[in-house]
């Protein structure tokens, strides 16, 4: 082959190496798996979500395992914006590209969170993470509600000029419509899924086996659904789509990618191989290579529709 | 054989959890480590001896995480998560090192395991974690065992410079259900052993044992791991005599390496510490107990 | 122990020797399992679901096995309420109990449907399957709106005397919201969950793997999903449940009756065992027997709820 | 072994698929088959062979689901699904019946069934599916089987009386993927082989060898079972030859015993039939080609 591969991606003015990034809340705050992983191999992370303030999460059992997926309530367990831009930032080799997630219980606090992450050099975009129960809606997540999601897309557009990618929660009824208030109040791009809400239970103890009872559900378990709401997504909108859910191969990767996506995030699938998301960049661009792509965006969207019928 | 108070080979930036010496530690791999032997002992115990290509070496108290049941050319996606397990012992080994984990088969990973094969491969992150603080000069070191938790203090009781000084106490349920009790015995250290049901040592349970062991001589250190009760009745009974009393906790993990946060430890003094991270070793004063699962 | 354990439940007015039935689509129309379980042996079972006129159903592919579960798209494709009348019915043996299964595209004709089930003597109850894409909606399912789900049940309602359990769609934002609306509308009990809309992509040919692109995810991966909305529903009205979704074992299906279902349908599993709905049946005998309880009715809602905080 | 023609052991009471004789068929258990052998046969192929206690027989063409590599103590869901195996051969076993399977690793199912060793169990749920209908009195029977589908046309080949009017065509890529060729020359059949690079047998493809026979003396039957194109082009042959053709069809199953509707085939005259219930084995004129996938 003459020209070498490109497997560069811009995620809604985030300019990305390649399109793997690791997911948040699965690769701490970039700095944990140097060990394992050199994070400028990747396209780039997304740290775990920050609110205002540092916060403590809930009381273990937080994890369950479930048949190909898990469930965790972690909640908002984080050191809290400053801390990050004061010690976790720095902390990173030059090159590494940053994402941070923000998370509230107010729309005002979302907004605050994007506003002191406004300037500081290394990070390259944010993204707002939507499926965090809304205190106000009675603890209705805000990516649940057409109407707080638009008023949550619009106050932290305004909080910063940085490229805004909006996290959706997959518990809802017509993920597409979400996706289209995200692209209406101006979000540079979109990423799906979160984890799924789930539940499970001890037989002996006759409890939840999680202390807040209720969990979201990742992993290989929800793939296919992550894969159809990227699919309906990204026929609903023009924005940038970054594909999220049970990716645990470059293969998994590819599919998000044909399905719409410009960028994929592995989460779950980290703590099993902490350098699973170097092999599957370099998978992308093998698969790219082999069926004879220049530019690994080319895979996006290259899905083919059954003929007699579109999905 | 990791040395206790060895120089550090990759110092770790994380915070250091209250009270326990965190030493420097071995940098840990990613590897498909090769069964050599997966051997029943009594009752539902195995022992598994691993060769590992590019072990670093270990400290004392630090653990691996071992894929669920053998690895195949398939990945399967259930059982999903790493099962941890306490590093037992090393060995030199023409290529790399052999490592020894002692462990019991209670759920659906451990019995996947107990069914692994010598020369399938495991997938082993590790080792993890912190190392036990070592006792103080003049301490005497009380080692108090039970179930699984026998697997975790081994090392910490080889490791000891002077073991006649080293006073380690196993239990179990029956003398079938305990650990590694030979192993012990060829330390050298000062060993009894309690069963509930007294087919194995002396009858009941080993806190029993530990209210005799704490009235001696001198200032102790306790070290414990095991079931929660047991737990924290040792921790009760080494603060009522006065003693540090050093907790290795077995948390559900997700990841091993600080990243999921799915271990969480309660402090006493709020907010929560990392199993994997900040431990399995903590001052057993640290814990807030009613908290734990 | 003195009496004998009462393996009983009332689900809406259908007595059932025992809570473990045959989900719809996945035991046929009851006698293609005869050489591996027979049907008394279990509280009943759920026929494949019916149309007022036979129907073809999609092209193959139809099934794509995924992580711990699997995608299907075999849409309509039945024999027909007649023929399920004529000749399949009277080749169940006496003391099954059969539950019909209803689906269509219109309102009306799901009435009438249930219209020409009423009198007919083998059939103990009707379970309208909710999760059928509606067509003057476009496509969205008729349990995915409030409005179209009440419409439905209404209708369906009207048409039969017979016990009536509503089977709803996973793929909504508030499934408490869609099972009060059916019991609002006198809906005899709740059947949870149906399969959850998923994706799955070849990558070597670039297509989706089923021919209909989209199709329903079923077996252990939607579990935690499951057990979730049935906890959700429960608590939402006082109808009777019956939990669907991913149950392999008496383990899981001890799980729904814990989270507050009457009784349990397996799906996927008769797939892979085709005596499992007797072995689970048995299975939740002996754990009822072991906690001492002398009735597996009072199983149901048996959860003991975190102290801390509810789920 | 079974016999064509033999008297039904268990009726059943679905529809027949056109064209096809349904014939008695034993009743199907569900039961855990020990492994004897499994073992490499060159290329991808492997042989099994199972143990299997209370197996009912037979009829050629029919077939088994097999969990997806070694049953264990614990289920594991991923993979989830059986795959649909035919049944090569069987022979008396003091303890049942041994089950003979041949295989091709092809993907996740097919690469953990590779793995299981002999002593480990499988899952099995069989036999089903109806038996290929005999040729008629007077008939030639030509099969054309190529890949995994010649697995699936020897018990015919071995069941018709008088062999040597049986004529069998089998192709492969290379000679090394070429599956069961010693156990059809043992059958003492008219055996040819055609490989597409030519390691074995003729160079080029097996309906080319087809072609050939078809202008053969006398009205034959041909059976076919393999990859859907040649399936395809020896149906065209055929019929333009003016001879029935059987075709045995290899769709993707979930259930195999008729409940889950996943394997369904396209008739030519509108709807579908259910490959694991109402065949395999169809008249290659019932199936609508085009909608195969
Ligand atoms: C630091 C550490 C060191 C350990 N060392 C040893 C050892 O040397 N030998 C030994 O036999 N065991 C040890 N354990 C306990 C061992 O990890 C569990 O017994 C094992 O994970 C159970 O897995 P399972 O699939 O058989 O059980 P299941 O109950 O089926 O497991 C379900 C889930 O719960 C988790 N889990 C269940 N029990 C425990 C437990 N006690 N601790 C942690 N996670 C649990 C599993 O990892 C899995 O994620 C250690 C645990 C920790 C945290
Ligand atoms: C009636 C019948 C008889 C068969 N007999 C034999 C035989 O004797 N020897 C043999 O080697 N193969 C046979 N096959 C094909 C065999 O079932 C597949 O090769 C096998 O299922 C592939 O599984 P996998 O997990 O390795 O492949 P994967 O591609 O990973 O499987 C994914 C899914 O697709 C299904 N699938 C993939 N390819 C096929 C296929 N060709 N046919 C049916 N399902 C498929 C699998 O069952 C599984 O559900 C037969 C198929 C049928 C329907
Ligand atoms: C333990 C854990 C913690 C998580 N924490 C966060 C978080 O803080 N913010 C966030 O947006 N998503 C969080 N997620 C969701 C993941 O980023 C991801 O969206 C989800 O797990 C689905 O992807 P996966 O199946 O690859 O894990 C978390 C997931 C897990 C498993
Ligand atoms: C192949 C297949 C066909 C199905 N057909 C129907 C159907 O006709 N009507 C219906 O209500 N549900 C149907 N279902 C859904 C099941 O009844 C059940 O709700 C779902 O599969 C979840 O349960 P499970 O995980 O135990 O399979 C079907 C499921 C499968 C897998
Ligand atoms: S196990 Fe993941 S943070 Fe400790
Ligand atoms: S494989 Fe299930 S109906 Fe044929």
């Amino acid at each position: 082959m003459s020209d070498p591969l490109d497997t560069r991606v811009d995620l809604g003015g985030i300019a990305l190496r390649n399109p793997v990034l690791t997911a948040s809340g699965t690769f701490g705050y970039g700095s944990e798996l140097a060990a394992f992983l050199d994070l400028r191999r990747i396209g780039g992370f997304v740290a775990k979500s920050l609110t205002l303030e540092p916060r403590a999460g809930n009381p273990p059992p937080r994890i369950a395992e479930t048949p190909s997926g898990m469930l965790n309530a972690i909640s908002l367990e984080n050191v809290g914006v400053d801390a990050f831009i004061r010690d976790k930032l720095p902390a990173l080799p030059e090159g590494v590209t940053v994402i941070a997630s923000v998370f509230e219980t107010e729309i005002e606090r979302y907004a605050e969170v994007c506003k002191r992450l406004a300037g500081v050099p290394r990070v390259a975009g944010i993204e707002v993470n939507a499926s965090c129960p809304h205190v106000k809606s009675g603890g209705i997540e805000f990516g649940q509600q057409p109407e707080v999601l638009a008023a949550l897309v619009r106050a932290t557009r305004r909080a910063t000029a940085l490229p805004l990618l909006v996290k959706l929660s997959p518990n809802v009824t017509d993920i597409a419509a979400m996706a289209r208030v995200c692209e209406g109040e101006g979000a540079s791009g979109i990423s799906l899924i979160n984890a799924v809400q789930g539940l499970e239970v001890d037989v002996e103890t006759r409890r939840p086996v999680l202390s807040n009872g209720l969990g979201g559900l990742s992993g290989p378990a929800i793939r296919p659904i992550a894969l159809r709401m990227v699919w309906q997504a990204a026929r609903a909108v023009r924005i940038p789509i970054c594909g999220i859910g049970g990716i645990a191969s470059a293969e998994d990767a590819v599919k998000f990618l044909l399905c719409g996506a410009t960028a994929v995030q592995v989460g779950t699938a980290n703590y099993l191989n902490p350098a699973v998301a170097g092999e599957i960049a370099d998978g992308i661009a093998a698969y790219a290579e082999r069926h004879g792509y220049r530019r690994v965006a080319d895979l996006r969207g290259a899905l083919e529709l059954p003929s007699r019928r579109s999905p | 054989m990791a040395e206790v108070g060895k120089a550090p080979k990759a110092p770790r930036s994380e915070p250091q959890a209250s009270g326990v010496h965190p030493g420097g530690l071995p940098k840990p791999i990613r590897v498909d480590a090769e069964v050599i032997e997966n051997r029943p002992e009594g009752g539902a115990n195995l022992r598994l001896r691993l060769r590992v290509r590019g072990w670093p070496g270990f400290r004392p108290g630090q653990f691996v995480m071992l894929s669920p049941g053998a690895r195949t050319s398939v990945e399967r996606s259930d059982p999903l998560l790493p099962r941890p397990m306490a590093v037992f012992r090393e060995r030199p080994h023409p290529d790399g090192a052999e490592v020894e984990i002692l462990y019991k088969r209670v759920g659906r990973g451990t019995r996947l395991l107990a069914e692994t094969l010598p020369g399938q491969a495991l997938r082993m992150v590790g080792p993890l974690g912190r190392a036990f603080p070592a006792p103080a000069a003049g301490e005497r070191a009380l080692l108090v065992a039970g179930g699984t938790g026998i697997a975790s203090v081994y090392q910490l009781a080889a490791g000891i410079p002077g073991r006649e000084r080293v006073e380690v106490l196993l239990g179990a349920r029956t003398g079938a259900d305990l650990m590694g009790e030979a192993d012990f015995a060829a330390l050298g250290v000062a060993l009894r052993v309690a069963t509930e049901d007294g087919s194995r040592g002396e009858r009941g349970l080993v806190t029993a044992l530990l209210e005799g062991s704490l009235a001696g001589p001198g200032v102790a250190r306790v070290y414990t791991c095991g079931p929660k009760p047991m737990m924290e009745r040792v921790a009760q009974l080494a603060a009522a005599a006065g003693c540090a009393c050093v907790v290795s906790l077995e948390n559900h993990m997700a990841c091993g390496f600080g990243v999921c946060l799915g271990c969480a430890a309660p402090l006493s003094a709020g907010g929560y510490a990392l199993v994997c991270r900040d431990g399995p070793a903590f001052d057993a004063s640290a814990i807030a107990w009613g908290a734990l699962p």
